[in-house]
């Protein structure tokens, strides 16, 4: 966590991450759907691995309720 | 209004708004109530937290439309075939409260006669509603203990406005869902003091409180009340007569109060044609409006954070209203203005203040006859309050005693729209408002944000039409009538279906009403500007 | 209005150039379908595959179509903007282009690298990458490159063999230097060693080093002083030092902070006394007056070192351990010198040699478990020893102990006054342990030496050495031009609520009374967004990633 | 109470004191904001809530930062409920109104209007007049966590979709002071469309309640449309509290943890 290019801009994220989710989950919306993960660009290994790993857990919740369809419906 | 008056005896909104939180079923025809009624919407999202269903029928698919259990999209123009069909289907069902009708009502057989003629088949094919979806209506409106009828502009601004409002006159008193708490016809006022216009004789045929200016008692007692011998008893002119008399030159001068015609009127070109013409033109306004523009001579009034006196809303309330702050600048109160000119012509008003104005009110007009300022503290009145312990009418028709007596049938048969589509003019066009705007916008299109939010018309339609006229979603169209055309941007939307188009209102760059039908109703004088043919082609 | 601005009201006119990497992306995707792909793009007006964009041809290439092709915004998908962003961005300024109106795909690191053996799923994701990037480059605004003066002077906080080595080598170059120490002596801890690693005199060294860095007439030297203040910014720091004759006012174009650190006295620590139970430090001093008289000796590794209150490794405690028993041995052969370890850190060829030397002089090594330490007891050392299983009672007359570095006590407060970090152990962080080690974060600030983390002699001069060419890098140049990409706060709907000031790790925002709104240092923001992040009307905004732009990258995935 | 109000501001204006006191007049047969500047001129302070909890509250404090801004070096007083006053901290905090220009005429809130607000703690820290009395303890937040998760959904996204977009949660809000706002940033909230986008409308709004709100319930008040808005930013303070040991306006210096650099503190 401490090897933000920026300080403690990954830090700052993770704060308002944590609230977001929570608030995500209030709302009737799986938490899962959002995560913060801190990969370096060096770590292109880590990165595949986290987002497979993201993968598997979008994909058994499948696409957002909230999706929106392309033409407006009401209004 | 007239066709309420006909059927039940009285104009207005039988029931209370609260009262649509006590309902079991609520039908919302030609309303886009959550936009242009939030506080009414309010009262029915509760309704269906506490269990009551929504049926909502509409040519567009409306913000409500979303919360319905039911949601019918009918052709434009095509509510009495619906409502007949609706009725139909409760009368084979056995879904009609015959003790209510064999108590309460007269002229019953004449109606049933025009319903047996008609089939729901026939209503499906009109109105282009699956039959099923029309049984479903009728079976979710009928088995209801109690149901409220919600309908606005959609159901009125038709040449066959007053036949539609008749119509669900018949409805409720077929199913016995009208003088009782949680039932009712209710026609939803476009304006807060709408309602109390009409009540303060805003019209050209009666005094305060509906009061027939042919009516010799009437006549009398207000030339008596005013100092004068003799007052007209001849009615006089409703809109389209006015500009037809300006027109023909029987009508010289023109006091127009808080409208804007030049945008709000069928046949817009036309309007600004007559305004042109009349020798005296006056606009009493708090903005410099379209119609304004073209006065001899503007009267400031003023706004409501600097009015004093009252409202009646929507459901017959009376209430208060009390100025925030001092008039601005030379404005004055609109009674202050009328008052001023009248005495210059020699008739002497001498008015002190609002209330002393009210307690005229009460003492001409009966249903206002026990209101006074001191009552009006807090909620205020829903007259009829006839006298000082009397403590108003939440609804009206109690026990089925209506206002005219008994409740009247109308045998009504379906007739379509005065303009209907052709080769030349496929589309069914219909108009309506936004969330953004509130009428002409002469004070929403004044504010920053309100306008940022909407700055421009738009044409809602189908995404099959567009794909057939291949055009994009923000671009530009033109939109022609008999009567005139525009030229828009298109918002492509199932909202509306294909070959009808939607376009709201509060716009005079892209006026609208260029293009509407001025036909109106021959009764109630109401324009149909919810229903013309147009074309259309990309522009 | 400059031609900057008319840019915006043109319509984007966009080249795109796909780089093969050589095989590196056209070995994993369909570099000539991604490229074909992009013509499709809306607002592309030019598309070019290269084999590498970053040769020359590649560059040529570039320039020749922003003019022939009247291009004003450029996208290059291909490596890693960290390292290639800049020569792409400023060969687009040679041609005339703002270098703020080029955008950078990387289709290397994330996609090729990471989806090999998936082609049409890599082409597909290039795809998708440079959409984004198209989408984003086309609300792209140019910048100018904010520029300031420079101050052509260096500050160098502490005398210790790191100063001193950049105090030398600045001097060298001709820059002015004021070289500060807080004690009466230059030297530092090196002063207390007695011979080095490499086998030469610690004191012939640094009084080499200190007689020449006093010669020199650009070398300010303030001994008892002590930098009281330090403000503004890279290129015009300005400082307060408190001397012996007086404060004194100056300003600075870079700060080098050199202020060291020091070894940890074991108290209560394995019996220490100071007698029979010393310290590494305290053994040089006994070697440097030639007073050992022990004859049995255990060096104690790791002492007060990987603990729970200080966890790090200081590293180059054992090299100093195996060096003095080798010196002792050398001196002493007859001296029994036994060394317990955890785990030896002999880093580099020469230290790994050094150990097999000390186990060819007979000096014996055993290693002791943390969990169960070494225990000394009058004139013995007793320790468990896991290979027999046994406990070994050694006799001893001299213990000593190998204990780490620790930053000095004053470390937070130079910290605090520097707006500098420290890592949780208290030693000076520098911005990047790989890619900038000897910088600190605030731009203009360096760090070396044993402050930053211990250091051996010839590593502390190492980096002395580097800083002075990394302030040398800065202060040689005419003036100081820095990056656009800076936030900046819309002073109309800035409400001054300070949230960014709070947020700002620069210390570049602050606070206008009389304006009653916040305003950014350009010099001192490094653009990280965190203002921008934090502003709840968006009049922060961070140039070259506002809203806007960033939603339209956004939207086009 | 009232009287003891009157008091207080007639000395703090007729010792100059302040320059004048925000508080709520009775006017024109309404209760309205009103800034006294004249102790002659007290005749129709009122203290709100004539007729029943929650008749005429208003967000003073909003007032006052509008004057405040005028007037940068003069005192004003302000009368304060509990909840006001946590709001005053918030507004010192975000650099709105300056502790040493602002002084508060303190009232608690009868128990009866604690009980229909549902309030904390309803009274200042500084009291004036009236007794304190016992705050209340909420429960909504915890039974809508107890539902699970599709009725959540489904409860607010009913709820969401009644909106029409009047911005009335957000200007009758004390805490909020931008003068540009993101719920009318295009790049975030598309306009011109009913229902507002779900959740991100009212989500956005929370997120920037999420270290401001000091749970005056004037928004639950406001909206027409009846939506419980005020139990979604509950629901932000609540994470705020377990996860950063952090509540709005309850320490008059206390910094917001998401305006702090670095790692969240230590709870």
């Amino acid at each position: 966590m401490s090897e933000c290019n920026y300080l403690y801009g990954n830090y700052c994220a993770e704060k308002r991450v944590t609230v977001l989710s929570q608030m995500l989950d209030f709302c009737g919306i799986e938490k899962d759907r959002l995560r913060a993960r801190w990969v370096s660009s060096a770590e292109a290994p880590e990165f595949v691995e986290e987002i497979n790993e993201f993968i598997d857990v979008l994909k058994p919740l499948g696409p957002s309720p909230l999706k929106k369809q392309t033409s407006k419906d009401v209004a | 209004m007239a066709g309420l008056a006909a059927s039940f005896g009285s104009g207005a909104m039988t029931n209370a708004m609260g009262e649509l939180e006590t309902t079991d079923a609520i039908f919302i025809i030609g309303s886009n109530t959550a936009t242009t009624h939030p506080l009414v919407a309010t009262r029915i999202f509760r309704a269906i937290e506490k269990g009551a269903k929504l049926i909502v029928a509409d040519p567009r698919k409306n913000q409500i439309a979303g919360f319905a259990d039911l949601y019918i999209r009918h052709k434009p123009g095509t509510d009495v075939a619906l409502l007949n069909g609706m009725m139909k289907v409760i009368m084979e069902k056995g879904l009609a409260d015959e003790k209510f009708i064999a108590q309460n009502t007269e002229e019953f057989d004449a109606f049933k006669q025009g319903i047996d003629n008609f089939t729901v088949e026939e209503a499906s094919e009109i109105c282009s509603v699956s039959v099923k979806d029309i049984e479903a209506l009728a079976k979710m409106y009928g088995e209801a203990d109690r149901a409220s009828i919600v309908y606005c502009m959609g159901i009125t601004q038709h040449t066959n406005g007053v036949n539609n409002v008749k119509s669900l006159a018949n409805l409720s008193m077929l199913t016995g869902n009208i003088g009782k708490i949680g039932t009712g016809v209710n026609p939803l006022r476009g304006q807060n003091n709408v309602q109390g216009a009409c009540d303060m004789g805003g019209l050209p045929n009666v005094y305060t409180g509906y009061q027939p200016v042919t009516l010799g008692a009437a006549n009398k007692k207000f030339a008596q009340a005013w100092g004068v011998d003799q007052l007209p008893t001849n009615i006089g002119l409703t809109i389209p007569e006015m500009f037809a008399g300006i027109e023909n030159d029987e009508v010289k001068a023109l006091w127009v109060m808080g409208e804007n015609p030049v945008v709000s009127d069928p046949d817009a070109d036309h309007v600004k044609k007559v305004l042109k013409k009349v020798e005296l033109l006056i606009v009493q306004d708090i903005f410099l409006t379209p119609t304004a523009k073209l006065a001899d001579v503007v009267l400031p009034g003023v706004s409501f954070a600097e009015k004093d006196g009252t409202f009646a809303n929507t459901e017959r309330r009376v209430m208060r209203v009390r100025k925030a702050i001092d008039p601005v600048g030379d404005s004055r109160q609109d009674w202050e203005i009328i008052q001023e000119i009248s005495n210059r012509f020699g008739f002497e008003m001498n008015y002190d203040s609002p209330e002393d104005i009210f307690n005229e009110i009460a003492s001409l007009t009966p249903s206002y006859g026990g209101i006074s300022y001191e009552r009006l503290e807090g909620v205020g009145l829903q007259w009829p309050c006839p006298t000082r312990e009397h403590p108003g009418t939440p609804f009206l028709h109690k026990d089925g005693k209506f206002t005219r007596g008994k409740g009247l049938f109308h045998a009504i048969t379906y007739n379509p729209p005065a303009e209907v589509i052709d080769d030349e003019y496929p589309f069914w066009m219909t108009t309506g408002r936004v969330y953004a705007h509130y009428h002409t916008g002469t004070m929403t299109r004044n504010s920053k944000s309100l306008d940022f939010e909407i700055p421009e018309g738009f044409l809602e339609i189908n995404p099959v039409d567009a794909q057939n006229l291949d055009i994009c979603d923000g671009h530009q169209i033109k939109m022609a009538s008999r009567r005139g055309e525009i030229v828009t941007k298109i918002m492509i939307t199932d909202r509306v279906d294909p070959g009808v188009v939607f376009m709201p209102f509060h716009f005079e760059e892209t006026n609208v009403n260029k293009l509407t039908n001025p036909a109106y109703d021959p009764i109630a004088k109401i324009p149909e500007l919810k229903v013309c043919a147009v074309k259309l082609e990309k522009a | 209005m400059n031609m900057n601005d008319l840019i915006l009201y043109e319509e984007p006119r966009i080249g795109v150039f796909v780089c093969d990497c050589g095989s590196n992306i056209a070995g994993h995707l369909d570099c000539a379908d991604v490229a074909e792909y992009a013509k499709t793009l809306p607002n592309v007006v030019y598309v070019k595959e290269n084999l590498y964009t970053c040769s020359e041809a590649g560059i040529v290439e570039i320039k020749k179509a922003i003019k022939g092709q009247n291009l004003n915004r450029v996208v290059v998908a291909s490596c890693s903007p960290r390292t290639h962003q800049p020569l792409f961005s400023s060969s687009c300024a040679e041609a005339g282009l703002n270098p703020y109106l080029f955008e950078m795909v990387n289709i290397r690191d994330q996609c090729s690298w990471v989806h090999m053996g998936k082609r049409d799923d890599a082409t597909q994701k290039a795809k998708e990458l440079i959409r984004m990037g198209v989408a984003k480059s086309a609300g792209l605004e140019p910048q100018e490159e904010i520029e300031s003066s420079l101050v052509r002077k260096v500050l160098v906080m502490g005398g210790g063999i790191a100063g001193l080595s950049a105090a030398q080598a600045l001097a060298d170059m001709g820059l002015d230097i004021m070289l500060v120490e807080k004690t009466s002596n230059f030297g530092g801890l090196l002063q207390q060693v007695h011979q080095l690693d490499t086998g030469g005199s610690a004191r012939a060294l640094l009084s080499k080093i200190i007689d020449d860095v006093q010669s020199r007439s650009n070398i300010t030297c303030y001994t008892k002083a002590i930098v009281k203040e330090t403000g503004g910014y890279i290129g015009n720091f300005e400082i307060k030092i408190d001397t012996q004759n007086g404060l004194i006012k100056d300003k600075v174009g870079c700060i080098v902070v050199a202020t060291g650190a020091v070894p940890l006295i074991p108290k209560g620590l394995f019996g220490y006394d100071g007698e029979t139970v010393i310290s590494l430090m305290e053994l040089e001093q006994k070697l440097k007056k030639d007073d050992l008289t022990a004859r049995r000796i255990v060096f104690i590794q790791c002492a007060g070192a990987r603990t729970k209150e200080r966890e790090y490794c200081s590293r180059i405690c054992c090299m100093i351990g195996v060096k003095n028993a080798m010196i002792v041995k050398e001196k002493y052969p007859l001296i029994d010198v036994r060394i317990l370890y955890r785990d030896m850190q002999m880093y580099g060829t020469h230290k790994e040699q050094m150990l097999w030397d000390a186990r060819g002089k007979g000096i014996q090594f055993d290693v002791y478990n943390p969990d169960n330490p070494p225990e000394v007891k009058e004139g013995k050392v007793s320790f468990f020893q896991s290979i027999t299983g046994k406990i070994i009672d050694l006799d001893t007359d001299l213990v000593v102990l190998s204990t780490p570095l620790v930053p000095r006590s004053d470390a937070p407060a130079v910290a605090n006054m520097m707006r500098v970090p420290t890592d949780q152990n208290g030693f000076f962080l520098e911005a990047h342990a790989k890619l900038r080690p000897l910088d600190f974060a605030a731009d203009g600030i360096f760090v070396c030496g044993s402050g930053r983390y211990p250091a051996t002699s010839t590593e502390a001069r190492t980096q002395g050495l580097g800083v002075a060419s990394r302030v040398a890098a800065i202060l040689f140049k005419d003036k100081l031009v820095k990056s656009a990409i800076v936030a900046k706060i819309n002073p109309e709907s800035c409400v001054g609520c300070k949230a960014c000031l709070t947020m700002c790790p620069y210390e570049a925002i602050t606070y206008n009374r009389d304006k009653r709104i916040c305003e950014i240092n350009e010099i001192l923001c490094k653009g990280c967004g965190n203002c921008a992040a934090t502003c709840p009307s968006h009049s922060a905004q961070l140039c070259g990633y506002k809203p806007e732009q960033l939603l339209a990258q956004i939207g086009a995935a | 109470m009232i009287d003891i109000v009157r008091q207080k501001i007639s000395k703090l204006l007729s010792d100059g004191s302040v320059k004048g006191v925000v508080a709520l007049a009775m006017a024109n047969g309404h209760v309205a904001p009103c800034l006294f500047q004249k102790e002659d001129d007290l005749e129709p302070l009122c203290l709100g809530d004539t007729k029943k909890p929650g008749d005429a509250r208003y967000p003073l404090n909003k007032v006052l930062i509008t004057i405040a801004r005028q007037y940068p070096e003069d005192v004003f007083g302000v009368l304060v409920r509990g909840c006001d006053e946590r709001g005053l901290y918030v507004l010192y905090r975000l650099n709105q109104l300056e502790p040493d220009k602002v002084m508060t005429i303190g009232i608690a809130c009868p128990q009866e209007l604690a009980k229909a607000c549902e309030c904390k703690k309803p009274y200042p820290d500084e009291l004036v007049a009236g007794e304190k009395t016992e705050g209340i303890t909420q429960q909504g937040v915890q039974d809508m966590e107890d539902m699970d998760l599709s009725k959540r959904f489904s409860f607010w996204k009913n709820q969401f979709s009644k909106c029409v977009k009047c911005y009335g949660c957000r200007d009758i809000c004390p805490m909020c002071f931008c003068r540009e706002c993101s719920l009318e940033c295009e790049d975030i909230i598309s306009k011109g469309e009913l229902p507002v986008d779900i959740p991100v409308f009212h989500l956005t709004r929370a997120m920037h309640m999420t270290d401001r709100c000091i749970d005056c319930g004037l928004c639950d008040e406001t909206c027409p449309s009846g939506i419980p808005l005020r139990l979604l930013y509950k629901k932000t303070s609540k994470i705020m509290n377990a996860e950063f040991g952090f509540t709005s306006g309850i320490n008059k210096n206390e910094q917001s943890p998401l305006n702090l650099m670095g790692p969240a503190p230590e709870k």
